[in-house]
């Protein structure tokens, strides 16, 4: 077993983190857990246990609707994590805060308010080669519900969007760009400022799925200038169920609802029915209200930490991975462009990825195999799929070194 | 297998999941490939891992398999377990087949210890009971065998087991 | 003060049931909290809050995705949860178990992916006066995209049903009858057993909007033979964010997905994408896993009280209620029908419910008040609101006397 | 107000919310009606509990306020500040109107203890302040208020305080 660089090992060797989250305190197969599976969803920090339990312990009732003592606590809680997301991501404002289940349901939602009424034949939705099943088919759906067509800009063999098709695929038939913030096969940070700056100039939208962005760097929609974010609590250390739709103001406002049901209406008769103000337009029905809850707690942590210190660890830790994954013989690195995140997908000799994650599990050593929701990235690479290891904050260089010791074992048994 | 010099506590499990005849399957599948005049045929995914076979077989009109075949790609597990269901099948009734996918899939999933399986005799095919200690890759070692009974059952819609 | 009759407090006057509550163990204001919002929603016992803190300290990853232990085991309990609840409602199969984000999800996803593709202009969808706006608005929203029509049953003065009425509405252009099971704002149980033959017997599919039937009564869908029957997780003691569509599989395998992603595809090409078998074709995105859990644990909970000791330790309860309402002077109840559950809602002299409520919420007991999302039924009777009393297992005839007390106080201060 | 007999542990702040003065302008609102010549009006909406009111206000060319009116229906706090707002704001100029505005607002959310306004004399709304002990009713005491603001501002949609 090689050993980690000395200098390395001093700034990553142990991530204080990692004591934050109970469910890393485990042993798994016998093996202290090394999890490296936090693209598919991140742990929780005790913190945010704890303000979703203090909240069902006593803080619970239903919100916005209520003029007792429970009621105004829960809704307090509640309205307090959209201030919370609103300042994590510099939204202008708290009205641009749509509270959904998950980036899923944040781009089906855009997909049938914003696109779907105002799409038809010979219109264009453009979306990228590396995008997450999320971002592909609620685009084919209202392709399919409207007749617009499908535009699918290219990638090349690093993982790297090829701009100038991207450019060149980009006309006034577009009406939507829908566009991955990073790949969560791959790792690919996209130059999402130069894109959005180019898709404006020709008066497109574009709809940024930050479902990989949002934990791992500091996110400003403002400064990146984007008309629609969306992102996923369980992916930022919060509970699943709970995400975000940012959208700016202006379109919202021209969008109809999503969905109708109680909390999204200000009257209703059977005449006809007058909405709420937004953000709650888009908000039908009793929300996650613990959830997001706890994802404003997720919120709060990250800030603790500091988000340039977590890109700063984590950027650390991917370099270190890289190159001990460079000397395993026969490994194959699937991702190697310039610009990534905490993400490294790869192959080993011929071993099926989905065996090289059994066995690695049997070691304690969790990581993601198969085609990572994204199997047009999987067809590019002419493969059935990868071996993905994904970094987060409470990661450290043992948990890489047990990583490669591990795949070393992989390589005995199919020896 | 060259799993003695191992350096994992529990390495027994893992020796058990691939034994020698699985990789030597996994590596060189028996019968791969397409079957040009085939009678029957049904494609098994699991979108968990993205395993993808195709069965084909050739079943005569007394109802007897002449041939089977398959293609795409899996795991060791999922590759293995379609070989080794190649050479079990072929030659059998379509009723004897099915009467195999029955056995396999009860003593693969559920062990059967005590049920109207556990004594059958799997032959070669014991070789795939190392998943029973394995939950996530029972899917993996059934998945030929769902195809199976889908293409003998003629259903035309690809079968999943998620 | 009047005292509770002897015999009715025997077998009610407390309720063992309470202590199983972690937040009904707080004062409020200075007051032991008195806790009759449940239609609004109900609070958790504590072995849901342990089975879902267990679940993020132990078991958390993201589901059907992963081969390591966390993910098998995230994956088991999730799936688990929806094998409890299709033998808590009796569903034939699991495939019929849609796991949504609540009730107003589960008519939502019925609106746009059953009724939207095939009802044009000329069709009509039938619904019933007493509707909370979640079973009347997504009919709306879907009546305005086609051009259907929406029609609307009668209700009488006790706040029930005409039946002959509703039936002279249903024809041959009915494409869907969506009904309530009970109405949150008056507690009226309608008889759907009659309701679904009649309907069935002109060809007209019926969703049940269950939210406020299923934590009161036994609910065997394959009895009822309602076609869906929607319901939500924080009204029967689980936690926000989740609910239940079911869905007779012959109707779902007709239906297009209601919003795309990962999880709810076999395979995703640029050129085409094959959809995941049912229930999976209808849950996009990762799921509440913890949410869907702590469903589980609600379920477990209530099959170990049972349903019909719940059912009738509620009756009593809410007989006992309405006879110490009625003594009050100046008290107008409103929703007498005589088939109720669980709530009743009421005027007290020419307060408005809103002032009632805070005075009640000062001495400790937590009321509703409003429209209770029924807008149309306060339109009835020509009101802005009322106050509402809604009870759950855990009440108890000191409740009800608690409750009494405080509106005598309100009298005091508005005298 | 008969709040003496009360027997509530804490009925102080219960009777400090429905002063006098509040349940009288509850039980008989001023100016309460439609103005025929409005040149403004404006809705109120309080989704929560369904108060609901509309202000007329007639605005000469000098931008005074000559007469000021309302209907509609909500609990004693915003009707009685609804009424106590008719009683303050006629005769005013708009501008002087908006400074009452932001006064009473500021007032009754954040109680101001040190701010600007916190030395302004409310003169009667001061029996308004109650609610700054309950804030779920804050904003039926505000709710005429921004209805003020939207009917000077003459915006087209109802002003909602949820
Ligand atoms: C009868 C009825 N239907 C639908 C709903 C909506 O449920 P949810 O808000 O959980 O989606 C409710 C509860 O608010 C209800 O009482
Ligand atoms: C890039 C990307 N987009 C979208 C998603 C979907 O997020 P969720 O499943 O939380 O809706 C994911 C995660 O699975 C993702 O990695």
């Amino acid at each position: 077993m090689t050993q980690p660089q000395q200098d390395l090992q001093d700034t990553i060797a142990v991530s204080d983190y990692r004591q934050d989250f109970p469910l890393l305190q485990q042993e798994v197969n016998g093996h202290p857990l090394v999890y490296l599976d936090s693209a598919a969803s991140a742990q929780q920090p005790a913190s945010v246990m704890d303000a979703v339990a203090q909240y069902e312990r006593t803080d619970h009732a239903n919100v916005h609707r209520g003029v007792h003592s429970l009621s105004h606590r829960a809704t307090d809680a509640y309205e307090q994590a959209r201030d919370k997301l609103r300042a994590f991501i510099n939204a202008e404002s708290r009205s641009e805060i749509v509270l959904t289940s998950g980036t899923t349901e944040s781009i089906n939602l855009v997909a049938q308010s914003y696109c779907r009424p105002r799409i038809g034949s010979g219109d264009r939705i453009l979306i990228t080669h590396l995008e997450h099943h999320s971002n592909i088919v609620p685009w084919q759906l209202v392709c399919e519900q409207t007749g617009a067509e499908l535009l699918v800009a290219p990638m090349d063999s690093r993982g790297q969007l090829v701009l100038e098709k991207l450019y060149e695929l980009m006309t006034d038939k577009v009406k939507i760009l829908a566009i991955g913030h990073v790949s969560n096969a791959l790792g690919t940070i996209h130059p999402l400022r130069e894109i959005i700056a180019r898709a404006h100039a020709l008066g497109i939208p574009v709809l940024v799925d930050g479902a990989q962005g949002v934990p791992h760097m500091a996110i400003d929609v403002q400064d990146l200038d984007c008309d629609f974010y969306a992102f996923s609590g369980h992916k930022m250390f919060g509970p699943t169920g709970t995400g975000v739709l940012y959208a700016r103001e202006c379109l919202l406002e021209t969008m109809p609802p999503y969905q109708g049901g109680g909390d999204m209406i200000l009257e209703v008769s059977f005449e006809g029915t007058t909405y709420n103000d937004l953000p709650y337009k888009f908000e039908a029905g009793t929300p996650n209200i613990a959830g997001v809850i706890g994802m404003g707690a997720a919120v709060d942590y990250l800030q603790s930490v500091g988000l340039a210190n977590i890109a700063e660890h984590e950027q650390q830790l991917l370099d270190y991975m890289t190159r001990r994954l460079t000397e395993i013989d026969g490994i194959r690195l699937i991702g190697t462009a310039a610009n990534k995140a905490s993400i490294q997908s790869f192959m080993l000799d011929d071993i099926h990825s989905h065996d090289l994650g059994t066995i690695l599990d049997h070691q304690g050593v969790a990581i993601r195999t198969g085609h990572h929701c994204a199997m047009p990235v999987m067809d590019y690479f002419g493969i059935p799929g990868t071996a993905r290891a994904s970094l987060a904050l409470y990661n450290n260089a043992d948990d890489v070194d047990r990583l490669v010791d591990a795949l070393e074992q992989a390589k005995k048994l199919f020896a | 297998m060259n799993a003695q010099g191992l350096n994992i506590g529990n390495a027994q499990e893992l020796r058990e999941l691939y034994r020698e005849l699985i990789l030597d399957h996994a590596r060189s599948p028996r019968h791969f490939g397409k079957l040009p005049h085939a009678t029957h045929s049904a494609e098994g995914i699991n979108p968990l891992c993205g395993d993808k076979l195709k069965l084909y077989l050739d079943v005569d009109d007394a109802s007897n398999i002449r041939a089977a075949c398959f293609e795409g790609s899996g795991c060791a597990i999922s590759v293995a377990s379609a070989s080794l269901l190649t050479e079990t099948i072929i030659g059998l009734s379509e009723k004897e087949a099915i009467a195999w996918f029955t056995a396999v899939t009860t003593r693969l999933t559920h062990g059967d210890p005590t049920g109207e399986f556990s004594a059958v005799d799997l032959g070669k095919l014991e070789a795939l009971e190392g998943v029973r200690e394995f939950p996530a890759r029972v899917k993996c070692a059934t998945l030929a065998w769902h195809a199976l009974r889908s293409a003998l059952q003629q259903r035309p819609a690809p079968v999943s087991t998620e």
